[in-house]
C-alpha cells in the first residue's frame, strides 16, 4: 500500500520512460495510418519529442549533469527545422497536385 | 628367327604407290588435262610395277637365306613412343609376307593395267588412279607391317579406299550407301579389333612383355596361358575380338552384309579389292597370329563353325542371285568361308593357299564379268545375256578355265587347295563341317556353271542395239585375263597334297606357321575323301547343265514366280532388311532421344515451375522465351518471379514503406527476445 | 627479348588493339591487316619457344616473376611447361588463322578485330599465368570480348546465345574464384603462387567434413575446392550437364569465333584441371576421377556423338562432335597412366586444330548458299572439288582415321583408358563407329549424290580460304604419320604431373 | 590528446574551407548574375579542402572540440571521398540539362552544406555529433531532391524523403536516448567503458541498438530501410543521385563503422575486434541477414526495371548489402575490403549516373529504350565507358570493381561466413542479368527508327574519360589504393 501510494505521489525516471514510450508509439501509429502529410509530419514531431523527453529524463536521474537537457535544445532545434523544410514540401505538393493526401502521390513506383 | 635381317629397301615396296597416290591425287586432275590419261595411268601403274619387282627382291633375298631365318625387317622410324608403349613403323617380310606382297603388288598390277582399258572413258580417272594406288598402299602396309597398330593402319586405310571405290562414281547415292555401309560395318569390326589389341597388349604387358610386335607376340604367346578376365581365357578373349574385325574385313557372317553392295564400284576394283586382296585381309591376319590363334582352341571352333556356315549361306545365295556381280560377290564369301573354316581347323597353311588360289581365278572372273559388263554397256543383268561365247573368245576361254578351276575340276588350283582344307577338316575330326563344305563344294560348281552358262550358251537375249555392239575387250584388257588364267592353273601346284609329293608351300610356310602334323592317315583315306568332293561337284555341274543349258533360261524370268525358298534366297534371308531396321533404325532412334533429351527434358523440369514462366513469359522478351533450352531459361524464369514480387512491395505509398521499417524493427525485436527467454 | 618472350606472346595483341583503336574506323583493310600483323609476333615466338624448349624438364621454364601487389603476395608470375606450350602454338596459330577467317566481317570492323585482340590476349595468358589472380583475371578477359563477338557479330539468335554463354562462364568462374580463395587461405603463408600451392598439395585435408551432404559422401576440404573448380572447367570442357551452350554458341557465332571457341576456349576446361586440379588437389583427384572424370567422358563420346547424328545443322553437328571429342580427353586423362594422359594432352592438340578446320569448312559453304541445313544440299564434291577435299580430310581426321592426327589420340586415349576401366573403354570405343556414322552420313549427304541444281555454280574455295585450311591440314597430316613432333614436348611435364595424382591412387 | 575550441580551428582547415566557400557562395548568389560562376567558384572551394584534407591526412589521431570531433585517417578518408564526389557532382552539374532549370545559386549552396554535414557524419565522435551531422545531411538532402520547380516526380521523391528520414531519424535518436541512459552519455569512449563494465540490461539495449541500426541503415539505405532510395533517386536531379548514391552510402558506413567498432568494440591482436556489450548480444548475426537481405532484394527487384535510374538505385542497395559483408567479419580485413569497395563504387557509380545524364540531355530520357544500339547512334565512347562502367559494378576482372568484390570475398571467406559467400556468387550471376542488359541494349539492338543521334555533353567527356581509365587501372594496379585505405583505419580512441 505504501509503496503504491509512494509510486502515486513520488514520480520516477520510470514513469518518464513510459511517457516517452507511449509517445513513441503514438508517433509511429500517427505515420503510419494517416493519409494527410501534414499529420505524419506531426508523428514524426511525436517521436522526436518522446526521445527529447527521454534525454531530460535520463540526465536528471541517472546522469546528474545536463547533457541532457543540451541534447534535447538541439533535438527541438532540429524538430523546428525539418518542419519548416517539411511544410515547405508539403507546400509544394500541394501545387503539383492539389492535395496532400500521400496516397495520391504515388507516380513513383515500379 | 632371332637375327632379323636388317634391309632397307622393303619400305619402298609400300612407298611407291603412295607417292603415285600423292601425285595423282594432288595434281592429277591438272595432269590429265595437261598429258592426258596415258599420263595419268603410267603414274599409277609405274609405282607397282616397281613395288612388284621390288617384292621379287624380297621374295629372291628370303630364298637366299637358310629356311629358319627368311625374315627381312626395315625399321623406318619410331610413331608413337609413350612410356613402355613404343610403335615402329616397320616393315617386314617372311615366307608369309612375301606371299602376300606378291599378290596384292602382282594381281594388284595387273589390275592396274586392266583398268586403263576399263576406265578409258571415264572422266575422272587421275581420281580412280589415286584410290587404286592407295589401296595398295595401305593393303602393303596391311600385310608387310611389323606390329599389330601399323597392320590396323593399313586396315583401316583398305576400308577408307574401298569407300571411296566402291562410292566412285558418287553422284548416284545407290553407291555412297554402299560405300557408307561398308566402311561403318567395317568399323564395327575395327571396335573389336581395337579392343583386342588393348587386351593383348595390356596383358603381355602386365607380364613384363608388353609389345604388339609379331614376332614377340609369337615369342610370348605362351604367357597368356590361363590368364582370365571375366571368366574368360585371356587368349581366347583376344582372339574373338580380334575375329570379330576379321569377319568385318573379310565379310564373314554376321558382317558380310557390305559385300553384295560393294559391287556398285567399278569391276576391276570388285576384282582387286573385294576378291584378290582386302577381304583376305582378315585371313592373312589370323594366319599371321597363327600361334595366338592356336593358344585358344574355343576360338578356333567359333571360327570353324562361322566359317563354314557362312561358305554355306552365301553359296545358298549364290545359285539364284541373276546380276553377274552379284554372283560372285556371294561366291567370293562363301570361299572365304572356306579360308576360316580352313583356319578353324587349324589347317592355316591350307587357308593361305586357298587364298592365293582364289585371289587368282576369282580375279580372273570379275575381270572376265568385267570385259562382258564393258562389252554389254554396263549390262549386268544374266537373264539378259547369253551366246557371248561367240562374240569373245579370249574372255570366254579365260572365264571357262577360272570357272573350272573354283569348281574344283580336279588339278586346276581351285581343286587342290580346296581339297586341302576338306581334307584338313577330316583330318581333324570335323566330320560335320567336313560335309557341309563338300555340300558347299557341290552348290560352288553348280552356281558357278549355271552363271557359265547363262553367260556364254544359248542364244543371246540382248536387246539388238547392244547385240550391235557386242565386241571382244582391247588386249590390255585381256591379257591380265590370260596371265590370270594361267595362275588358275597352275598355282595348284605349289600345293600339292601328301600322296602327290606333298605341298611346297607348307614347306614354305613352315618357319612362320605352326602346322599341326596329326596322326598319320593312310593314303587311301586321303584319295576317298578327294574323291567325294569331286562327285560332288561333278553333281553341281552336271545340275546345272540340265537346268541351264539343257533348258535355257528365259530373258525375264522373276524370281516371283518361283517357289517360297527361292524368293527367301533370292533375297538373301531378307538380312539386309533386318539389319537396317533393327540396327541402323535403332541407333538413329537412340540419336533422336538423345537430341530430344538435350532439348525437351528440362521441360518436364520446369513444369513445376511452368505457371510461374507463363505468367511471366511476357516480360521475359529479355532473352528469347521460345528457346528450347530450358534450364537456363528455368532459372532465369523463377528469378524474374521473385523479382516481380518484390516490385509489389514498392508500391510508391509513404505508408506502406514505413509499415516495412517498423515490422522489420518489430521482428528483429521479437526475434531475439523469443530467442533469450 | 629471350627472357620477356612470355610476355610477348601475350601483351603483342592488347597492343595491336590499342593501335586498331586509335585507327580511324573508316579504314577497314587497314585495320584487319594491323589485326593481322598483331598476331604474327606471337606465332613466331610460339615457334621459337618450340624450338628452345628443353623437353627433358619437368620444371617451369621462361619464367618470369615481378611483384604485383605486395599486400596479398599478388605477383607477376608466368612460366610455360610441356603442357602449355602445346597450347599456346595452338592459340598463336588459330588466332593467326582466324584474323584472315574474319576478313568478310564489314560491320563495326574496328570493334571486332579490337576484340579479337583483347581475346587473344586473354586466351594466351591463361596458358602462361602461373599466379592464381592472374590466371582469374586473363580467364574472365575472355569472357567480355567473347559475349560481344557472339552478341553483336552473331547469327539471328545471337543475344540468347551470347547471354546464355556468359551466365554459364560467370557462374563456373564464380565458384573457381571462391575455390581459389579457398586454397589462398588454406595455404600458410597465404600465396597465390601455383607452384607454391602444388608443393603444399598433401596438406590440404581430406577429412570429411562434418556439414551434410558432404559427411555423406565423405568429401572433405580437398574434395569440395576440387569440386568448386570442376564445375568451373566443366563448363568450358563442356562436359556433360553443362554442355548446352555450346551448340546454341556455335551456331550463334561467326566463323572465326566458333573456331576459337572450338578450337581453344574447350581446352581451357581440360587445360584447367590439369593445371590445377590434378597437381594442387591429387587426392581429390585420385578420389573423384572415376566418376566426374571417366564415367562423363565415356558418356560425353557416345551422347555427343548420337546427339550429332540428329542434327541437321552443320554447326550443330561439329558443335556436338566436340563434345564428344572432349569426352576423350577426359577419359584419358583420367586414366592416370602414360597414355592415357599424353593421348588426352595430344587429343586437345588434335581437337583444336580438326575442329578448327571443321568450322573453317562449314563457314566457307555457308558464306555462300548462307544456310547450313545439311540436308539443303549435295553433290558439292561434283561443284567444288578442293574444297570437298579439304572437308574429306577433316573429315577423316575427326573420325580418327590412322595416318592422321585424330587416330594416334584416339587410340592412346583407349588404351590408355583399358587397364583402369574396361567397361568405359568399351562404351567409349563405340565412339568410332558413331563418328564414323554421323560423319560419313553428313559427308553423304551435303558432298555426294546427285549436285544440287540451286548450286550449280557455287564459286570453288578461294585463296584466301585456303590459306587458313593449308597450314591445319598439314598439322593433321605430319602429327598423324609423325606424332612426335607434340608427344615429345609433353610427356616429360605430363608424366610429372600424372606421378603427384598416382600416389595418391588407393 | 584532446583539444579545446580554439586549438582544434588549426586542424579543422578543411571544414572551415567549405564553410567559407558556402558563405561565399552565399553572398555571390546575391551580388553575382552569372550563376555558372558559382559552379566554378563552389568547385575551387572543394577543391582547396580537398588539398587541405590531404595535407592533413596522417597527423596522429586529435579530439576536437572537446572530444565531440574525430581527427584521424579514417575521417579524413571520408572527408575526401566526399569532396571528390562533390566536386564530380558539380562538374555533372555543369554539364546536366535538369540543373539548369533550379536556381543554380541555392544548389551550388546547398548541395555543398550536404558535403559538409557529412564531414560530422565521419568525424563525429559522439552520438549527438553524429546525429547532428545525419540530420543535416538529411534536410539538405531533402531540399535537392525537391528543388526541380514544377516537377510532381521531384517534389513528391522529397516528400516520401522528408517522412521517412523523419521517421528513421527519430527512431534513431530515441534509441540513442536508451543508449544515453545506460551509458551516461553519448561519448563513444564512455559508451565503450560502460559496456565494457556491462551496466545497463541486454534487452534495452538491443532494442537501442536495432532503432539506432534503423537511422544509419536508412542513410546506407540497406534492406529493410532502402525503400525510400528508387523513388527519391528517379525523382532527383540525376548529378544530385549520383552525389547521393555513392556520398551519402559511404557517410553512413563511416558513421555505423564508428559507432560499431571503436565504439562499441575493442581491437585486439592482429586487428581482431571483439565486440564490447555482453556476448549473448551477436548483432553478427543480424547483420549477416541483413547483408544477404539487401544484397538479394536490390538484386531481384533491379531485375525488371526498365528505368535506368532506378536500375542503378536498386543496384546501389544490393551494393551496400555486399559492403556490409565487410562489417560482419569483425577485423581489419574487412573493414578495409569495406573503404576500398567504398572508393571503387565511388569512380564507377558516378560513371553510370554521368552517362544516364549524358542520354538524359541528349534524349530527355531515362529508360531503357534510350539506349537502344547507344553504340551505333554516335555515342560509342559514352556506351563504351557505360559498358565497362556495368561490368565493373558486376565484378568482372580485369575491372575496379572485381577487386572490391575480391577483397570482400576474402575476407568473409577468411572469417569463414560460408553462407553469406554463397549468397553473395549467387548475386553476382543475376546481378549479371539486369547489367548484362544495359550493355546488350546498347550494343546488341540495332537502334530503333525513331531513336536519334545521341551527342555525348561536351563537359562530361573528360570526368568519363577519367573515370572509366581509373575503373581499368585500379582494376589491374590495386597495390596503392589499398595501402591508402589500410593506412585508413586509424581510429582515435580513449
Amino acid at each position: 500500500m505504501a509503496a503504491y501510494v509512494a509510486m502515486l505521489t513520488k514520480v520516477g525516471l520510470e514513469h518518464y520512460l513510459v511517457v516517452g514510450g507511449i509517445l513513441f508509439a503514438l508517433g509511429i501509429y500517427i505515420v503510419l495510418t494517416r493519409r494527410n502529410a501534414i499529420s505524419i509530419l506531426l508523428g514524426v514531431e511525436l517521436i522526436l519529442n518522446s526521445a527529447g523527453l527521454n534525454y531530460v529524463a535520463f540526465s536528471h536521474f541517472s546522469t546528474g549533469n545536463v547533457d541532457g537537457q543540451i541534447y534535447t535544445v538541439f533535438i527541438i532545434m532540429l524538430a523546428a527545422s525539418e518542419a519548416a523544410i517539411g511544410l515547405a514540401i508539403v507546400l509544394a505538393i500541394y501545387q503539383l497536385f492539389a492535395t496532400i493526401d500521400v496516397e495520391a502521390t504515388e507516380t513513383l513506383k515500379d | 628367327m632371332d637375327h632379323p635381317v636388317q634391309t632397307d629397301f622393303l619400305r619402298w615396296i609400300v612407298l611407291f604407290p603412295l607417292l603415285g597416290a600423292a601425285v595423282n591425287g594432288l595434281l592429277g586432275a591438272r595432269i590429265q588435262e595437261r598429258a592426258g590419261k596415258r599420263m595419268v595411268a603410267f603414274i599409277a601403274c609405274a609405282p607397282v610395277t616397281l613395288s612388284f619387282l621390288f617384292s621379287l627382291w624380297a621374295y629372291s633375298r628370303l630364298l637366299g637365306l637358310p629356311a629358319k631365318e627368311r625374315f627381312l625387317i626395315d625399321r623406318f622410324y619410331t610413331w608413337i613412343p609413350m612410356g613402355s608403349f613404343s610403335v615402329d613403323v616397320a616393315f617386314w617380310v617372311d615366307p608369309l609376307s612375301a606371299i602376300m606382297i606378291l599378290v596384292v603388288s602382282g594381281i594388284g598390277g595387273l589390275i592396274h593395267f586392266y583398268s586403263i582399258g576399263y576406265m578409258h572413258d571415264d572422266r575422272s580417272m587421275w581420281r580412280y588412279f589415286a584410290y587404286l594406288n592407295l589401296f595398295t598402299f595401305s593393303m602393303l602396309l596391311l600385310v608387310t607391317g611389323d606390329n599389330l597398330l601399323v597392320m590396323f593402319v593399313g586396315w583401316e586405310g583398305v576400308g577408307l579406299c574401298s569407300w571411296a571405290l566402291i562410292g566412285f562414281w558418287y553422284t548416284d547415292h545407290t553407291n555412297t550407301r554402299a560405300g557408307n555401309k561398308a566402311f561403318i560395318v567395317n568399323r564395327i569390326g575395327d571396335f573389336g579389333f581395337v579392343l583386342g589389341i588393348f587386351l593383348l597388349y595390356w596383358t603381355l604387358s602386365g607380364q613384363g612383355q608388353g609389345t604388339l610386335a609379331f614376332r614377340e607376340i609369337a615369342e610370348h604367346v605362351g604367357l597368356l596361358a590361363d590368364l582370365e578376365l571375366w571368366g574368360v581365357g585371356v587368349a581366347t578373349l583376344v582372339t574373338i575380338l580380334l575375329f570379330i574385325g576379321a569377319t568385318g574385313k573379310s565379310a564373314q557372317i554376321p558382317l558380310y552384309v557390305w559385300l553384295p553392295d560393294a559391287m556398285q564400284g567399278p569391276t576391276p576394283v570388285s576384282a582387286l579389292i573385294h576378291a584378290a586382296t582386302m577381304v583376305t585381309a582378315g585371313v592373312y591376319m589370323i594366319a599371321r597370329l597363327n600361334g595366338l590363334f592356336s593358344a585358344a582352341p574355343a576360338t578356333l571352333q567359333i571360327i570353324a563353325v562361322v566359317g563354314a556356315a557362312t561358305a554355306f549361306f552365301a553359296a545358298t545365295v549364290a545359285i539364284t542371285q541373276t546380276d553377274i556381280k552379284r554372283v560372285l560377290a556371294y561366291s567370293t564369301i562363301s570361299q572365304l568361308g572356306y579360308m576360316f573354316l580352313a583356319m578353324g581347323v587349324t589347317a592355316y597353311s591350307a587357308g593361305v593357299f586357298h587364298l592365293l588360289t582364289h585371289a587368282f581365278f576369282k580375279a580372273c572372273l570379275f575381270l572376265g564379268s568385267g570385259s562382258i559388263i564393258h562389252a554389254m554397256q554396263g549390262e549386268q543383268d544374266m537373264r539378259q545375256m547369253g551366246g557371248l561365247r561367240k562374240v569373245m573368245p579370249a574372255t570366254f576361254r579365260t572365264f571357262a578355265i577360272a570357272v573350272l578351276a573354283i569348281a574344283g575340276t580336279p588339278f586346276l588350283a581351285g581343286f587342290f587347295s580346296k581339297d586341302a582344307i576338306l581334307w584338313q577338316a577330316w583330318a581333324t575330326h570335323n566330320q560335320l563341317l567336313w560335309g557341309v563344305a563338300v555340300f558347299v563344294a557341290g552348290l560352288t560348281a553348280f552356281y558357278m556353271f549355271r552363271q557359265f552358262f547363262m553367260v556364254f550358251f544359248g542364244q543371246c537375249r540382248a536387246d539388238h542395239h547392244v547385240q550391235e555392239h557386242l565386241h571382244e575387250s582391247p588386249k590390255i584388257m585381256t591379257y591380265p585375263l590370260w596371265i590370270l588364267a594361267a595362275g588358275s592353273v597352275v598355282v595348284g601346284y605349289l600345293g600339292l597334297p601328301a600322296f602327290l609329293g606333298g605341298s611346297m608351300l607348307d614347306h614354305w610356310l613352315d618357319p612362320v606357321i605352326h602346322v599341326p602334323h596329326g596322326e598319320h592317315h593312310a593314303v587311301m583315306e586321303e584319295v576317298g575323301v578327294m574323291s567325294v568332293s569331286i562327285v560332288a561337284a561333278a553333281a553341281g555341274v552336271v545340275l546345272a547343265w540340265f537346268l541351264y543349258y539343257v533348258r535355257t533360261p528365259s530373258r525375264d524370268e522373276s524370281p516371283e514366280a518361283r517357289g517360297f525358298a527361292y524368293r527367301v534366297l533370292f533375297n538373301k534371308y531378307y538380312v539386309d532388311e533386318v539389319y537396317q531396321f533393327v540396327f541402323v533404325g535403332g541407333t538413329l532412334l537412340l540419336a533422336r532421344v538423345g537430341a530430344a533429351f538435350d532439348r525437351y527434358i528440362i521441360d518436364t523440369i520446369v513444369d513445376g515451375t511452368a505457371k510461374v514462366t507463363t505468367i511471366l513469359a511476357w516480360f521475359n522478351g529479355l532473352f528469347d522465351k521460345y528457346v528450347i533450352d530450358m534450364l537456363v531459361n528455368a532459372v532465369a524464369n523463377v528469378t524474374f518471379a521473385v523479382g516481380n514480387n518484390f516490385r509489389r512491395v514498392q508500391t510508391g505509398n509513404i505508408n506502406s514503406y514505413l509499415y516495412v521499417v517498423v515490422g522489420a524493427v518489430v521482428v528483429a525485436l521479437i526475434v531475439k527476445l523469443r530467442y533469450w527467454s | 627479348m629471350t627472357e620477356h618472350v612470355l610476355s610477348y606472346m601475350v601483351f603483342f595483341p592488347l597492343a595491336g588493339m590499342l593501335v586498331v583503336l586509335i585507327l580511324p574506323s573508316g579504314r577497314h583493310d587497314l585495320i584487319r591487316w594491323v589485326s593481322a600483323a598483331a598476331t604474327v609476333p606471337p606465332l613466331i615466338l610460339g615457334v621459337w619457344l618450340y624450338a628452345n624448349f628443353d623437353t627433358t624438364t619437368t620444371g617451369m621454364q621462361f619464367v618470369e616473376r615481378a611483384a604485383w601487389i605486395p599486400a596479398f603476395n599478388i605477383e607477376y608470375f608466368i612460366g610455360v611447361d610441356g603442357l602449355s606450350v602445346s597450347m599456346l602454338l595452338l592459340t598463336a596459330l588459330l588466332s593467326f588463322l582466324c584474323i584472315f577467317a574474319s576478313w568478310g566481317i564489314d560491320k563495326g570492323v574496328k570493334g571486332y578485330f579490337a576484340l579479337f585482340l583483347l581475346l587473344d590476349t586473354g586466351m594466351t595468358g591463361v596458358f602462361v599465368a602461373l599466379d592464381f589472380v592472374l590466371f582469374y583475371v586473363f580467364w574472365e578477359v575472355m569472357l567480355l570480348p567473347m559475349y560481344f563477338l557472339i552478341g553483336i557479330w552473331g547469327g539471328p539468335r545471337k543475344e540468347y546465345a551470347a547471354i546464355k554463354f556468359f551466365l554459364y562462364t560467370l557462374l563456373g568462374s564464380v565458384l573457381m574464384l571462391v575455390a581459389i580463395l579457398a586454397l589462398y587461405f588454406y595455404s600458410e603463408p597465404n600465396t597465390f603462387d601455383m607452384t607454391k600451392l602444388m608443393d603444399r598439395s598433401s596438406l590440404y585435408s581430406t577429412t570429411p567434413l562434418a556439414m551434410w551432404p558432404f559427411n555423406v559422401w565423405g568429401w572433405g576440404f580437398q574434395h569440395v575446392v576440387w569440386m568448386a573448380l570442376f564445375i568451373g572447367f566443366a563448363i568450358k570442357i563442356p562436359a556433360f550437364p553443362f554442355h548446352t551452350w555450346l551448340p546454341d554458341a556455335h551456331v550463334e557465332a561467326p566463323t572465326a569465333i566458333s573456331v576459337i571457341l572450338a578450337g581453344i576456349l574447350l581446352k581451357m576446361g581440360t587445360y584447367g584441371i590439369l593445371r590445377i586440379n590434378y597437381p594442387m588437389l591429387p587426392a581429390a583427384t585420385a578420389d573423384l576421377a572415376f566418376w566426374f572424370l571417366a564415367a562423363l567422358g565415356a558418356w560425353n563420346i557416345v551422347y555427343g556423338g548420337l546427339c550429332a547424328m540428329a542434327q541437321t545443322d552443320m554447326k550443330k553437328l561439329v558443335a556436338y562432335s566436340s563434345v564428344s571429342h572432349m569426352g576423350y580427353v577426359m577419359l584419358g586423362m583420367a586414366a592416370f597412366n602414360t597414355q592415357g594422359i599424353n593421348g588426352a594432352v595430344l587429343q586437345m592438340f588434335n581437337h583444336g586444330t580438326i575442329t578448327a578446320m571443321l568450322f573453317l569448312l562449314v563457314g566457307v559453304i555457308y558464306d555462300r548458299a548462307h544456310h547450313r541445313d545439311i540436308n539443303g544440299f549435295g553433290g558439292l564434291a561434283g561443284i567444288m572439288p578442293v574444297y570437298a577435299g579439304f572437308t574429306a580430310l577433316a573429315f577423316f581426321a575427326s573420325m580418327g582415321l590412322p595416318g592422321l592426327s585424330g587416330f594416334v589420340s584416339e587410340v592412346l586415349v583407349l588404351l590408355g583408358a583399358w587397364p583402369k576401366y574396361h567397361a568405359l573403354t568399351i562404351i567409349a570405343a563405340l565412339g568410332i563407329v558413331i563418328t564414323a556414322g554421323y560423319m560419313l552420313w553428313m559427308m553423304q549427304r551435303v558432298y555426294l549424290g546427285p549436285p544440287n541444281e540451286k548450286y550449280r555454280d557455287l564459286p570453288e574455295i578461294n585463296g584466301r580460304e585456303i590459306f587458313t585450311l593449308f597450314p591445319l591440314g598439314v598439322i593433321v597430316v605430319v602429327v598423324g604419320v609423325y606424332p612426335r613432333v607434340v608427344l615429345d614436348l609433353l610427356q616429360a611435364s605430363l608424366n610429372n604431373i600424372n606421378q603427384m595424382v598416382i600416389s595418391h591412387l588407393s | 590528446m584532446d583539444l579545446g575550441n580554439l586549438a582544434s580551428l588549426k586542424l579543422f582547415h578543411p571544414e572551415i574551407v567549405l564553410a567559407g566557400t558556402i558563405i561565399l557562395l552565399t553572398i555571390l548568389d546575391l551580388v553575382v548574375a552569372n550563376k555558372r560562376l558559382m559552379a566554378y567558384v563552389g568547385l575551387a572551394g572543394c577543391l582547396v579542402a580537398l588539398a587541405a584534407t590531404l595535407e592533413l591526412y596522417g597527423t596522429e589521431p586529435t579530439l576536437l572540440f572537446h572530444r565531440m570531433v574525430a581527427l584521424d585517417n579514417f575521417a579524413l578518408f571520408f572527408k575526401v571521398v566526399t569532396l571528390v564526389a562533390l566536386v564530380a557532382a558539380i562538374w555533372m552539374s555543369i554539364g546536366s540539362g535538369e540543373v539548369r532549370q533550379v536556381h543554380l545559386g541555392e544548389y551550388y549552396i546547398v548541395l555543398l552544406t550536404c558535403g559538409f554535414g557529412m564531414f560530422f557524419m565521419a568525424s563525429g565522435n559522439n552520438l549527438l555529433m553524429a546525429y547532428l551531422g545525419l540530420e543535416l545531411v538529411s534536410l539538405t538532402s531533402y531540399i535537392l531532391t525537391g528543388m526541380l520547380p514544377h516537377n510532381r516526380r521531384s517534389a513528391e521523391a522529397a516528400l516520401k524523403y522528408l517522412i521517412y528520414g523523419g521517421v528513421a531519424s527519430g527512431t534513431m535518436i530515441y534509441g540513442m536516448s536508451w543508449v544515453f541512459g545506460m551509458a551516461g552519455s553519448l561519448d563513444y569512449a564512455a559508451i565503450n567503458a560502460a559496456m565494457s563494465q556491462g551496466d545497463g540490461n541486454e534487452a534495452g539495449l538491443f532494442i537501442a541498438f536495432v532503432f539506432i541500426l534503423a537511422g544509419f541503415g536508412y542513410k546506407m539505405a540497406f534492406a529493410p530501410f532502402h525503400m525510400w532510395s528508387p523513388d527519391v533517386y528517379q525523382g532527383a536531379p540525376t548529378p544530385f543521385t549520383g552525389f547521393l548514391s555513392v556520398a551519402s552510402n559511404a557517410a553512413g558506413l563511416a558513421i555505423l563503422i564508428r559507432f560499431f567498432y571503436p565504439a562499441v568494440s575493442t581491437l585486439g591482436q592482429e586487428g581482431i575486434w571483439t565486440f564490447q556489450a555482453f556476448p549473448a548480444l551477436q548483432w553478427t548475426d543480424l547483420l549477416v541477414a541483413v547483408s544477404i537481405v539487401t544484397m538479394t532484394w536490390g538484386n531481384l527487384s533491379a531485375l525488371n526495371q526498365n528505368n535506368v535510374k532506378r536500375l542503378l538505385a536498386y543496384s546501389g542497395i544490393a551494393h551496400a548489402g555486399y559492403i556490409m559483408m565487410g562489417l560482419v567479419v569483425l577485423n581489419n580485413d574487412g573493414l578495409t575490403a569495406m573503404l576500398f569497395y567504398v572508393v571503387v563504387y565511388l569512380i564507377m557509380n558516378l560513371g553510370a549516373f554521368l552517362v544516364v545524364m549524358v542520354v538524359a540531355n541528349a534524349t530527355g530520357r531515362e529508360d531503357m529504350e534510350a539506349y537502344r544500339g547507344l553504340a551505333w547512334r554516335g555515342a560509342a565512347f559514352p556506351a563504351v565507358c557505360m559498358a565497362v562502367f556495368v561490368f565493373s559494378l558486376t565484378g568482372l576482372p580485369p575491372l575496379a570493381g572485381f577487386i572490391g568484390k575480391l577483397l570482400l570475398f576474402a575476407a568473409i571467406i577468411e572469417g569463414q561466413f560460408y553462407v553469406l559467400a554463397v549468397a553473395a556468387i549467387i548475386n553476382t550471376v543475376i546481378s549479371l542479368y539486369y547489367y548484362a542488359r544495359i550493355a546488350k541494349t546498347m550494343f546488341l539492338d540495332d537502334p530503333g527508327p525513331d531513336d536519334g543521334p545521341v551527342t555525348a555533353t561536351a563537359s562530361a567527356v573528360p570526368l568519363l574519360g577519367a573515370l572509366m581509365v581509373l575503373t581499368v587501372v585500379l582494376g589491374v594496379y590495386w597495390g596503392p589504393l589499398l595501402d591508402y585505405t589500410t593506412g585508413s583505419l586509424g581510429f582515435f580512441m580513449k
